[in-house]
């Protein structure tokens, strides 16, 4: 069993959150666009930068020495907090995007051919679409995605049709954004592994709120970005099972990523996780990652989805009471997500009330634009729960939105 | 400078100085937003359409007899309706140099400012900058005809 | 005239040149690999990540719209720093290899064809080699490299012969991190032109020495870190001619890039800058990499330029005494880096006993490789220095070097 | 644990006890690279090179007429050959599992483990791990002979 998180006690740890805005108490509540940062990882950025910068690998003097060993720990943690085999299946990337068109190009340009059918889902993030959309331009193959039903689980039944034609890739997210539905990732994995497909997990949204254990997911990569973690902006990991990403041809050039430049006789790369990290990398943003998951992990990452779905209900049981509300995912398996929208009133126009009353919501489309066109809304308006969040900052979201609906209603 | 122009963002300014906080102000841009008369559904048409990331803004522009440019527009969102309002009570029915050159700064005053900003995408600073080229498009249109 | 610059007033903002180095003063002689911080950039990012960090771009409330306006901010000091005519001529990359990659792959694939040649040079830094590498496997053309005289200045005369056939894409470093040669660029550029090339310039080494105006230079495109920059590490910046840039599609898809997305209808794409940036940015990096460069332009980039000339002057002149001293890169046109190797010696051993007295600087190759072929050596001990390096460093520099090859030839 | 392996060791902790700082300590490290016998030209061999980054190591072995393994090695660098040196001084002639299951804790103790770090790059630890991968070699040998 979990622990119980006590919110106040981790709200200490976030300078942000005693601000004002407009007058009135921040209440943070757009964690799944970017979580804030506790002080050990806003301090480990600046330690680094005051203490330690350098170039990390191949330096011989002591701060590149330190650096760099601070970089290669901070790959370990990763490594551990996701359950890889080895550190070398961690990558550094820009973030979780980065990541998915990496796969998109480097595996995707030598694996996917003309006719090939690249499976993806109606609720994934522009992020996880867009990319195999232009390789499927690219390779002439077919991006097909599975539908989502009316309360916002993925249509399983739907899932098991669509692999019978074998598509070659299935890419779909832990958790959506949008929805908060939870899919079950280990299931979808086997059965689409089953069908010859390999398996890319966006875990953009499940790593700041579940364990994770790719050996367990079985999956053939995973991606996600830093800064929904609790970490720095500008860093994300893909994971890569070491044999697949070993048959893979780089796909940036420079620094780091080679074994021998030659003009004449040409290159040769290095190994793994290198030949995937051309130039120099985001060095205080690996070690701040590195603190954040760590970090994490002390307050328990099941504690905190715990306390997120408690914030999520008490949110739902006060919304609900309101007028023309509509919620956009209703899934039993949930994490702490609530998107909604009301009959007759623009979201446009709660999220800018909301925010002239201090809360911080997420309006519009979220990058789900086909989730939009799905359950045929223009946007939604969407709260999305941290660990530092309590009941009363959800009271007064409540009673901020219901002010605004009265307002803009009347 | 234009004397109405310059009246008209007093009369604003003077109107939104009596709220005291956010939600009031709020509360007087939806009410603005609500008295603008809707465009008819049939001209909320692509060619009048100012699409920003959140909402839309429609704005139709014409020149009435004296030479003088009259504005209509309408948005989906009730808050940019009401800013939009605004803009159309300040500039409409000014001669086309006026609206070309027009300094809006009434928007700044009333703590508005951030809902004009290129990055708020709305489509409202698209609008503003939309309502200037008609401005100066009437202005080549009369000089052309002389 | 520039200002003169007073290095320990500079000092005083690097909290990191007060530490201690195996019981030695830190002299940190590596800023070609990387420069140190000064307090306001550590602090900018900071700040951001305490008090106003949000994602940007599409958020209605007040954070996401107080950190996309600093995002923006520093998008255009940027575009004021280099002279670009536009701020939409400015795409944030993750560092100057991400940029070349961009090009490479976003432009190159559309515009190189088999038999094409690329021409750069000899003395190009791996992140302007690979990428043409790859680019030109993949396509079927040539990469051609300008040869480098013995004095480390560029063969005009060959770099004029090898433009006869007409390349597609001439690339060449503004300053090179090895020898320290300034090139002069907008020559080269013109001459490129003229002969029918595109010009990508990698200005990695020039943006932290020198005044940069690229509309004067006239070239294409225009790369260059943050990190050797005084600025944080994960962000760079990709420079492109508006209209070159808008011919160009994307090269990764995601978030922030497109602007509707369906899976039924396809996808369309967003303006300049966003399309080319998919993805949350690294939104503090971008935030502090604005502040460095306006503290740059605060000393004044000249005047930096003529104190590291006066440093490595004085360096080359303390060295030259050793015997066995081989100075790499001693053309008359050069930047603040003195390269060498000590007949009988290997940099690797001089680099750690110069770490062991507590100087930093970097050995080896420098991802220079086909440089280091040309000049017959394995690596060099390579000195770069910085706004803040003093003369007394310069001495102990000097005088560890001497005690270093003493011991090593005793 | 092997005897020999814990007095040669200790021996070399003791040897480096003397030094007061970084550059007494390198001075000793050279001393034992230039008393290193060099691999003779012809084998330097592509085979028994172990590529660092920056300094580059070779390293042979054999097994002696008592099952014990021989090493002989070289480096480019004179640093990094002293280091190998204290590496064959510790591991030469002890038996193959000796060598597969060393704790070599004198290298932390003299305070030279950078070194061996696997970002260093100068092939020290790709050489230890070669080493240890002979002691494995060796052993599966004699065990697959009996
Ligand atoms: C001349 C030159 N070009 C490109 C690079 C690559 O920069 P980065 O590693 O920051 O992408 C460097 C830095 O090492 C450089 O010195
Ligand atoms: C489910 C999902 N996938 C991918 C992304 C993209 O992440 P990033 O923008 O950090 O690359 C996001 C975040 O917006 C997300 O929520």
């Amino acid at each position: 069993m979990s622990k119980v998180l006590d919110p106040n006690h981790v709200r200490a740890q976030f300078p942000i959150l005693t601000r004002e805005v407009n007058g009135k108490p921040l209440v943070y509540l757009d964690h799944a666009a970017s979580a804030q940062k506790p002080v050990p990882v806003i301090e480990a950025q600046r330690e680094y930068l005051m203490h330690y910068h350098s170039n990390v690998h191949r330096g011989v003097h002591a701060l590149s020495q330190q650096a760099t060993d601070a970089f290669e720990h901070a790959r370990t943690i990763v490594q551990r907090h996701i359950g890889a085999a080895s550190s070398s299946e961690i990558i550094w990337m820009a973030g979780a995007t980065d990541g998915i068109n990496l796969v998109a190009q480097a595996w995707g340009r030598e694996n996917i051919s003309k006719g090939d059918v690249i499976l993806i889902t109606e609720m994934e993030h522009h992020a996880n679409i867009v990319p195999w959309q232009m390789l499927a331009e690219e390779r002439g193959a077919h991006v097909e995605a599975v539908g989502v039903l009316d309360d916002g689980t993925l249509d399983l039944q739907d899932f098991q049709e669509k692999l019978k034609v074998n598509p070659k890739l299935v890419a779909f997210t832990h958790i959506s954004n949008t929805l908060g539905t939870i899919n079950d990732a280990k299931q979808l994995t086997a059965w689409a592994q089953a069908a010859g497909a390999k398996v890319l997990i966006d875990g953009s949204q499940a790593v700041p709120h579940a364990a994770v254990d790719v050996q367990d997911l079985g999956c053939d990569f995973y991606v996600f970005s830093g800064h929904k973690s609790y970490g720095p902006t500008g860093i994300g990991v893909l994971y890569g099972r070491q044999s697949l990403l070993e048959s893979m041809r780089p796909w940036k050039g420079g620094g780091e990523m080679i074994d021998v430049v030659s003009i004449r006789n040409g290159t040769t790369y290095a190994g793994l996780p290198h030949k995937f990290e051309a130039g120099t990398p985001h060095i205080s943003g690996a070690i701040g990652l590195g603190v954040a998951l760590t970090w994490l992990n002390g307050l328990g990452v099941e504690s905190v989805m715990d306390h997120e779905t408690v914030l999520a209900a008490q949110a739902r049981h006060g919304l609900r009471k309101l007028e023309g509300m509509r919620f956009i995912g209703t899934a039993p398996e949930s994490a702490g997500v609530v998107s909604f929208v009301v009959d007759g009133v623009h979201p446009y126009d709660i999220g800018t009330l909301l925010d002239s009353q201090g809360v911080a919501v997420r309006t519009g489309h979220h990058c789900t634009q086909p989730l939009m066109e799905r359950f045929a809304v223009s946007g939604t308006v969407r709260a999305s729960f941290g660990a530092y969040n309590t009941l009363q900052e959800v009271d007064t979201f409540v009673a901020a939105t219901e002010r605004a609906v009265n307002m803009l209603r009347a | 400078m234009n004397a109405d122009l310059q009246n008209r963002q007093n009369e604003i300014v003077e109107e939104f100085a009596f709220f005291e906080d956010w939600i009031e102000k709020y509360e007087h841009v939806i009410e603005l937003g609500k008295e603008l008369e809707s465009l008819p559904e049939e001209e909320k048409q692509e060619d009048y359409l100012i699409r920003g990331c959140q909402s839309r803004v429609w704005l139709t522009a014409s020149k009435n007899a004296n030479g003088e440019v009259r504005f209509r527009a309408d948005s989906d969102a009730i808050i940019t309706k009401g800013l939009v309002a605004l803009m159309v009570r300040v500039l409409d029915g000014l001669p086309p140099q006026d609206i070309a050159s027009a300094d809006l700064w009434f928007i700044g005053k009333i703590g508005l400012d951030t809902h004009l900003s290129p990055t708020r995408a709305n489509g409202l600073q698209s609008m503003v900058q939309q309502m200037k080229r008609y401005g100066i498009a009437f202005q080549a249109d009369m000089e052309g005809g002389k």
